[in-house]
């Protein structure tokens, strides 16, 4: 789960981190009184959760209450990489001479989290990343020890990190290590760490991520997550508790089991169709699960047919079928092609029970998408 | 022959008291496993399914010599209760668990360094020996006893893959479900490295997807260490750059690794056949035993 | 530094372990008000950090207001063993079934924190320990991951607590653990935790002693610490910040570091003499110490000699000897017979220096203590 | 030869910088020591006796293959520069700093587990090998080259024991002070061990204190691995059971083990001679020689 700009930054500003004076502003008038209050010049940054908010225009500064008016009135409303911006976070613009980068993730390739400090702040940090590995120092944490003080130092001094502002950047990442372990942290970066002429260091971006898992043991932070202005269908998918990616292809793919409903989209499009999604409605398969998963499909204008892959593993073949056709009887009609595979424990039995009538049953999963991408093309043609 | 479990393998099934503990512990008798305990807090003295329980897990390896648990404790309670099995000296964790959070794993996963102890999870459907001992949630009627040995990060396509090995005649030495999570305690180098000195083991099927760089890893390995065959199949090619798509595995970095290419490159660079398809798959491993 | 029982008892309430409800008294009508308002039984307890205070008179219970009258009127001013008692704590009696002991310390022999518990609590512990070691169950922590719940949960088992409180007595020895950790404990232990007829467990009685070294991170605990009622010299050697031990001897030692210090004492018992006390003045040997520590030993009725035995080290010989001069010049008479050695670099230089009309100097340990013993005897005789 | 230290010890002074860390630094050089940088946080490429400083340790392995390290940092940032020691992965760290938290050291002992390094201390006034190098706080002009390897947990009682051995002609091999801490990085047990591989020590002075069973330990150790001869001597004979005396290793728990006696008689019975007076230990020594 991901916290808007705003909120992390009161976390960071809660834990001891140096933030700009700001406030959230959800109208244009707020904006403006906002800015007036602070004083100019400000930055008006939209609160979207999307990467290269400036870049997207999404990111201004105003030097007076006119221009705090004008960049206010484009920004809330815009939409930014498919999210509509409906507020705006007003902050004091920091007089800055150098941006760097610090951040704290899990590196899972060592299962160790992992703290990291570059002088190349305020870009794009994972260019940076790929294109100049050494210009970011890193330095592994014990995570039965914590970080110890001395890595913070030492990594911030091999980042090559101005003496001046060593210790108080080093403060930062001190301070955000233990955010990012006490709030369950997934990434929790500053970029840029703006350092100002006289050697102050300020926040001016924070990014925390919060681990989804870890969520249940942080509930003002899981209460800090919204309604996302995203797309409709992925908030559903969220209400139903589905994993769920909305594509653009033409056949619509439910499943369960993450690796085979992956394999699901690659097949159709090994065999030539395109996947309009990928939906995984978790292990078993009830009544209403899949009924939803249906509606999702069937509500989704790009899929044209719908494969529906099930593998029953300790759940019975009969007891999925069973389950399917209730599902099926809560629709009045079955809007597009529905092909339905079903493999595991008493597949056989199940797939005799599956109303033909309603849904096409394959035995075999390549069958079964073959089958869909057929349908789909029928239906483009 | 096999690798981590066989029908001597003694069972403790942490969290056997709850619906999930109870109904895999039934499966898993009635697979052949040697269930010789559980262990739950507070529970101790109880039954369930014949199988005694206990408070603690040292107090299961003390009185009923356990030496392999599987762990189907809620997430909130998992890691503490996989801290508890490495230090009652268990051979091996089966950790089944989905949603532990991740700082808590890399505090297990950094325990397991000062242990002898193996885990496998979490977020895992665990580990099967057909025939002899299942530890997890697999399920055991579409396994048959042979000599290929499967290793995936996934669960149903696990089946799948399985299933179609099956059918083709082709039986299982032992098939171990990695599990999906960043952190898992053995990945795909490690669970090679146990079937390459089995020597009921003549093929290996490595069952990867997109995220991470274990594939990538598991094929240096592959290409310096193994004479065993493996065939490859790899989940997510069509998955786009910087989608979740389930288990926190599957994410595709952007960066060079991590993605399916860079896996099927990097697999068939070490001479291993990657499938298209799960069928094509099989039909590799056919070859490969030919 | 050892916290008074209340002191504990409030550090621990705030971290969530139950205690008994109490109230602080310095008077008789303090206290006879205190158990008023508290309801009786109450149980009335001296506030002196000394073991056994049960057993020596210092805890007693009071069931209406004439006891506790009576009570408070004798505990307060009473010594108890050389403490004088000014103030008591009142507290609700706990109705007990069960005492349980629950303790964490340092286990210096292998380097980590050690969590204990046993059934047989309310009973001097170290007893137990020694008697029957198996009736206390022990689990060391690893001191970069912290206790787990698990070992709690564990140790409780293996103590043999009743399954009706063993949960509940986890949980106080978690929160023991982690208060102990955070503020820097020596040993922390409850000893009786009461189990009542109704499975509630109340810390009937708590220390906590905090590590002297780390009361610069302690501010609030270190606070606490008071002008101990003890001994004079003690105090005053408190003060002066000498580690310094009161004996019952004829022969009063000065020396710097605690080995050879050690040594002397175990050198003038050799020679026949009895030291009056362990007096290390640390590092080097500037005048003002050597005054302080002279001061002492003069003050001391039962000191009729005193040695004075500084190994120079690093410090050269003739400096320790012009600050013994020094110190020496702040006393109008000496009014006892003091022998001196020094030792190390520029010994010789430094025994030139002294003056002998005042002290007598010796060239080795032994000689030096010799003479002290002799001179004492002298006294005696 | 020589354990621990010698002429090609290169050293980094951890607090050099700091007033203990400077004068402390000029004795070392002036005794021979090949100090080869200082560490100090902040304060890199300042000089201090002539000797660089660097903002880390790594730094001063990095650029001046240093392998040992002295550490005068003050106590509430001791534990800190000592895993910072262990972490540049320097082969031995003396800790000179009296007055660490128990709970720091601890950490740092358990952190010990993880490394190849040899943690001396803390809370100790060093090691110094005659006429080779010295790290610590150790007066040098007291020691003389030769045979006799001495182990101590006290400052002056050694200095008192190492002027008696050398005005008797006695020379060292090596002398460590061990430290007078609950918890300390080497023990007694493990000097031992040091120097009886040690060709060029061929007696051992074991000088010991009340409180702790490390005593009581090193006697067992010398009982069973020992061929090096050793004298003991015990400070603390007429400590009153209870009380604290000086450095808090000083303390007599009443129960069997701690006392002056119980380390006397478990010396003695492990065919080492305890000599009553500093004197007698001498006397022992050169008994042993002989």
């Amino acid at each position: 789960m991901k916290l808007h700009e705003y909120q992390a930054k009161e976390v960071f500003a809660e834990a001891g981190i140096p933030t700009p004076a700001a406030t959230l502003a959800r109208t244009v008038d707020e904006a403006v009184t906002a800015a007036e209050e602070l004083g100019y010049p400000v930055a008006i940054k939209a609160q979207v959760q999307v990467g290269g908010r400036g870049k997207a225009g999404g990111i201004e500064l105003a030097a007076d209450a006119d221009e705090a008016r004008a960049v206010a009135d484009r920004v809330l409303g815009m939409e930014l990489k498919g999210y509509s911006v409906d507020r705006v976070l007003v902050e004091d613009a920091v007089d800055f001479v150098n941006e760097l980068y610090v951040g704290v993730t899990m590196d899972r390739g060592v299962g160790r989290p992992v703290a990291m400090v570059s002088t190349r702040g305020g870009v794009n940090i994972e260019e940076v990343a790929a294109e100049e590995p050494d210009a970011i120092a890193r330095e592994h944490v014990d995570p039965a020890f914590g970080m110890f003080d001395y890595q913070a130092r030492k990594v911030v001094h091999e980042a090559g990190i101005d003496r001046a502002v060593a210790g108080d950047v080093a403060s930062v990442l001190t301070t955000l290590y233990e955010l990012w372990t006490e709030r369950d942290g997934a990434d929790a970066e500053i970029n840029p760490l703006m350092v100002t002429d006289d050697n102050e260091v300020v926040a001016a971006d924070a990014v925390f991520n919060v681990d989804d898992d870890a969520l249940f043991r942080q509930p003002d932070l899981a209460e800090m997550e919204e309604e996302t202005a995203g797309d409709e269908l992925e908030a559903k998918a969220h209400e139903y508790g589905f994993d769920y990616v909305r594509l653009e292809g033409n056949v619509g793919i439910i499943g369960n089991g993450a690796g085979l409903v992956m394999t699901t989209l690659d097949l159709v499009d090994h065999y030539g169709g395109r996947p309009a999604n990928f939906l995984d409605i978790g292990g078993g398969a009830r009544a209403q699960r899949v009924a939803n998963a249906l509606e999702m499909v069937f509500a989704d204008e790009n899929a044209d047919a719908v494969v529906f892959n099930i593998f029953g593993g300790i759940t019975r073949g009969d007891e999925v079928a069973t389950g399917i056709n209730e599902a099926l009887d809560q629709f009045d009609a079955i809007p597009k092609p529905v092909v339905v595979r079903l493999a595991g424990t008493k597949a056989r039995a199940g797939m005799e029970i599956l109303d033909t009538d309603r849904v096409r049953v394959e035995e075999t999963l390549e069958a079964a998408v073959q089958a869909a991408v057929t349908a789909a093309e029928g239906v483009d043609g | 022959m096999s690798v981590l479990v066989d029908e001597d393998s003694r069972v403790v099934v942490q969290g056997i008291t709850g619906g999930e503990g109870r109904f895999h512990t039934e499966q898993m008798l009635a697979y052949g496993t040697n269930v010789v305990a559980g262990a739950v807090p507070g529970k101790g003295g109880k039954q369930v399914a014949g199988v005694p329980v206990y408070d603690t897990v040292s107090g299961a390896v003390r009185e009923e010599d356990a030496d392999a648990s599987v762990v189907f404790v809620p997430p909130a309670f998992a890691a503490d209760a996989l801290f508890e099995a490495l230090d009652a000296g268990v051979d091996v964790v089966v950790a089944i668990t989905e949603g532990i959070p991740a700082q808590d794993t890399s505090r297990v996963y950094r325990m397991l360094e000062e242990t002898d102890t193996r885990l496998v999870g979490p977020n895992c459907p665990g580990v099967i020996t057909p025939g002899e001992a299942k530890l997890g949630i697999l399920p055991g009627n579409i396994f048959e006893s042979g000599s290929v040995g499967l290793i995936s990060r996934s669960g149903t396509l696990t089946y799948q893959i399985v299933d179609s090995l099956t059918s083709r005649g082709l039986g299982q030495s032992t098939a171990i479900g990695i599990g999906g999570d960043p952190i898992i305690g053995t990945d795909f180098t490690d669970a090679l490295g146990l079937f390459e000195d089995d020597p009921a083991t003549d093929a290996v099927v490595l069952c990867g997807e997109i995220g991470g760089e274990d594939e990538e890893a598991a094929a240096a390995y592959i290409d310096e260490h193994l004479e065993t065959p493996v065939a490859g199949f790899i989940a997510g090619r069509t998955a786009p750059p910087g989608k979740r798509m389930g288990h926190a595995g599957a994410i595709v970095s952007g960066s060079g690794t991590g993605t399916a290419q860079s896996k099927i490159d990097a697999l068939e660079s070490a001479g291993v056949p990657v499938g298209d398809t799960p069928e094509e798959v099989v039909d590799h491993v056919a070859d490969l035993l030919d």
